[in-house]
């Protein structure tokens, strides 16, 4: 009886040091329980709906700390091309000086913007666009002088359609061309209007932008 | 000879921007120094420090016996600790969650109520104060979060995913801006997050006061703020994601010196 | 009441470096808020320093001196012991006076 | 809708009553006759010195305007006027292209050094300036430009 007492309670100490040293969940187990909490932690709030938790494949496959297989990377690549809309028209370019005023802009879509608001495309917060603006930032690579160092001379060329296509296609959905870019997807994700990805288009292709002077 | 030119154009462009970019940082750099002296945190520090020792609330109590994981009533070297295992509420608790916990238990205040509140009214403001007055205990001290508690070590691992976590309509989470040092919006340094970034950056530079809005933040409000600018809907103040990044965050940069309350733009 | 200020000042050589921070929000009158109405101005518009309870300066601020105002000057002969207070009165006339110790 | 001009004091319309009849000078020097809403009103530098009874400002080298070169956040740029020129009666600091230029106006005495430093808000990129007005009548300044950026994401 004695010893029973004694045992049951060197048990409760196992019991008790176990808890404080039990092996972490498993990979899995912890991947599952952040997402618990992800979603348990928010609320919607203005325009900014408990839906954009809801990750889709290729954000699924970018939230990690290591960049995804090859064989996902070209999974999410190609259902990224297959998402773009080319201008139905064929007109690429519009007002380099619309465009400027979008890249300078990084309003739109937060839970303090309002639905109707137009977004801006938030170029500068991390690209070197035009020389003027001192205030850019360097995630992404510099477009200054974009247009002008591959050559494009005439935009409307055919020469030049090869890159004129692939600058539309990266505005429109950047996975495209890099599975985990950090580049928001501004035509699929409708940040942009087509007319409004025409301005930033003429920003960093036309001759006369200030970006290729 | 066309390629020749082309290249010295380059390299032109390549120099010219450098020049550019070096003096506007230059330039910043200048502009936070001149700043340095006479940061308008004291104030909320000196505030700070009123509210802690004074009686309110329905209890009629002062927060002086609340423990911030250092023992009953001890702030100095509390802040670089947290967050931390609790026993006595079972959790994981950064610097406000264990602030509404101590305003609830000590003083009869409401911390549901109190987590509601907009940033900048009611008790978010007396918060401000507090953890500009608490952070400021710790100043000097090198970060050292505890990773000896099961759950400790678990919201380290829950953070790790939610720093990596991209969703919203532009693809962004905390590691888009902040896996890799050197890297700018628009001019302003993003530190490196999943490391120790250095004394006084990063996690070891929050609270401050933010000069844009001309109030305090705690961290909470700057990661509120974050997930703003991710175009994500809004985190619980005080929820488990934000307290799971804090792990995260804080023990990546232990033994960062801290600076908090510091000032920022 | 307005929260106090944090004054500091401290002797070098023949004189003492004064730096105040106040709390204050300097209303412009000139922001809007969120439903597009004007916010009403309030702003420190007079701040006057004393040296052992005499006058040494006085200013007048417009709205755009920043939020929790900041300000630095130097008094002549002021030595460690001396006691320097700074007052301010706003456009609603709301007033604080607060005292340092010169160090 | 409140503007500031109706918020002058009952002594700031005097004083602006003064100004317009050419008496200002002698009540300007009077420290206490109050706020001269008049002067923070104004929106160019002539117009200032009209309601501070100054001449013409002439750009001097011993008076110096510090100040960054290029500001992280509009709402926060510190700036600074100064000279060790004797007979100083007042110092301001100015900002050309905000809403109204004047920012401060300090009133020198023996007991301080003609040197202030302060924070300003700053609309845009614009000349700063620091003015020296002398007890002999002369308006002596320095300017400098100083440019204000957009930071952080600007959402």
């Amino acid at each position: 009886m004695k010893t029973t007492f004694i045992g049951l309670a060197a048990l409760a100490v196992i019991a008790v040091g176990c808890a404080a040293t039990q092996p972490l969940p498993s990979s899995q187990e912890l991947d599952q329980k952040a997402l618990t909490v992800i979603k348990a932690s928010f609320r919607e709030q203005g325009i900014a709906k408990l839906d954009r938790l809801d990750q889709d494949l290729g954000q699924r496959a970018c939230s990690s700390d290591k960049p995804p297989g090859a064989d996902v990377a070209q999974q999410v690549e190609t259902a990224a091309l297959a998402t773009i809309k080319w201008p139905v028209d064929g007109r690429y370019l519009g007002d380099w000086k619309e465009g400027e005023k979008l890249a300078q802009n990084g309003r739109g879509a937060t839970w303090t913007d309002k639905a109707d608001a137009a977004n801006g495309g938030s170029c500068y917060n991390c690209h070197q666009i035009g020389k003027a603006e001192l205030s850019f930032g360097t995630i992404g690579p510099s477009l200054y002088n974009y247009g002008k160092l591959r050559g494009v001379a005439d935009p409307a060329s055919p020469t030049s359609a090869p890159i004129v296509q692939y600058t539309w296609g990266k505005l429109w959905n950047s996975k495209a061309y890099a599975a985990c870019s950090n580049m928001p997807r501004f035509g699929h994700a409708a940040l942009l209007t087509q007319d409004q990805i025409r301005d930033v288009m003429a920003l960093l292709l036309d001759p006369r932008s200030p970006v290729n002077q | 000879m066309r390629y020749l030119l082309i290249a010295g154009a380059l390299l032109a462009s390549v120099l010219g921007v450098s020049a550019q970019q070096k003096s506007a940082a230059d330039g910043i750099a200048e502009y936070r120094k001149m700043l340095e002296d006479g940061n308008p945190a004291e104030l909320f520090e000196a505030k700070g420090e009123v509210l802690w020792k004074q009686r309110r609330g329905p209890r009629n109590a002062s927060l002086e016996r609340c423990d911030l994981g250092k023992g009953p009533g001890i702030v100095k070297g509390a802040w670089v600790e947290l967050p931390r295992w609790f026993a006595d509420t079972q959790r994981v608790q950064d610097l406000e969650s264990r602030l509404l916990t101590c305003m609830e238990t000590l003083q009869g205040l409401n911390a549901v109520e109190i987590a509601k509140t907009p940033f900048g009214r009611g008790e978010q403001v007396s918060m401000e104060a507090l953890v500009a007055f608490i952070s400021a205990e710790s100043r000097g001290l090198k970060v050292s979060l505890p990773q000896s508690h099961r759950e400790e070590q678990v919201m380290y691992e829950i953070g790790k995913r939610a720093f990596f976590f991209r969703g919203g309509p532009m693809d962004f989470s905390c590691s888009s801006c902040h896996n890799q040092a050197g890297q700018r919006v628009r001019l302003q340094d993003l530190p490196n997050l999943t490391v120790n970034p250095g004394d006084g950056v990063g996690f070891a530079a929050w609270p401050a006061y933010r000069v844009s809005s001309g109030e305090l933040w705690s961290m909470q409000r700057r990661l509120n703020d974050c997930f703003r600018q991710q175009r994500f809907p809004y985190p619980g103040y005080a929820s488990d994601v934000t307290i799971a990044l804090g792990v995260y965050m804080g023990v990546n940069a232990k033994g960062a010196q801290s600076i908090a309350p510091a000032l920022k733009r | 009441m307005a929260d106090p200020m944090r004054i500091r000042a401290q002797a070098a050589g023949d004189k003492a470096t004064v730096r105040v921070l106040m709390a204050h929000e300097m209303e412009t009158g000139q922001r809007k808020d969120a439903a597009g109405k004007i916010i009403p101005g309030w702003y420190i518009q007079e701040v006057s320093a004393q040296l052992n309870g005499k006058t040494v300066m006085t200013a007048q601020w417009g709205p755009a001196v920043a939020k929790n105002p900041f300000l630095q000057f130097a008094i002549k002969g002021a030595k460690a012991g001396d006691k320097v207070s700074v007052s301010w009165v706003d456009n609603k006339g709301e007033k604080r006076t607060d005292e340092a110790t010169v160090s | 809708m409140q503007t500031r001009r109706d918020m002058l004091s009952h002594s700031a319309k005097l004083a602006a009553m003064l100004a317009a009849v050419g008496m200002l000078p002698t009540l300007a020097s009077a420290q206490a006759a109050g706020y001269n809403a008049a002067a923070f009103d104004a929106k160019t530098i002539p117009d200032l010195m009209k309601a501070l009874g100054g001449g013409a400002p002439v750009e001097s080298k011993d008076v110096t305007v510090t100040g960054p070169d290029i500001a992280e956040n509009g709402a926060v740029v510190p700036i600074g006027a100064a000279t060790a020129l004797p007979g100083v009666k007042r110092m301001l600091l100015l900002v050309e292209k905000n809403p109204s230029v004047l920012t401060a106006i300090f009133d020198v005495t023996d007991a301080v050094d003609s040197n202030f430093a302060t924070r300003v808000k700053m609309g845009q990129s614009s000349d700063v300036y620091a003015v020296a007005m002398m007890n002999d009548g002369k308006v002596l300044f320095a300017k400098k430009e100083i440019k204000v950026t957009l930071g952080g994401c600007g959402g």
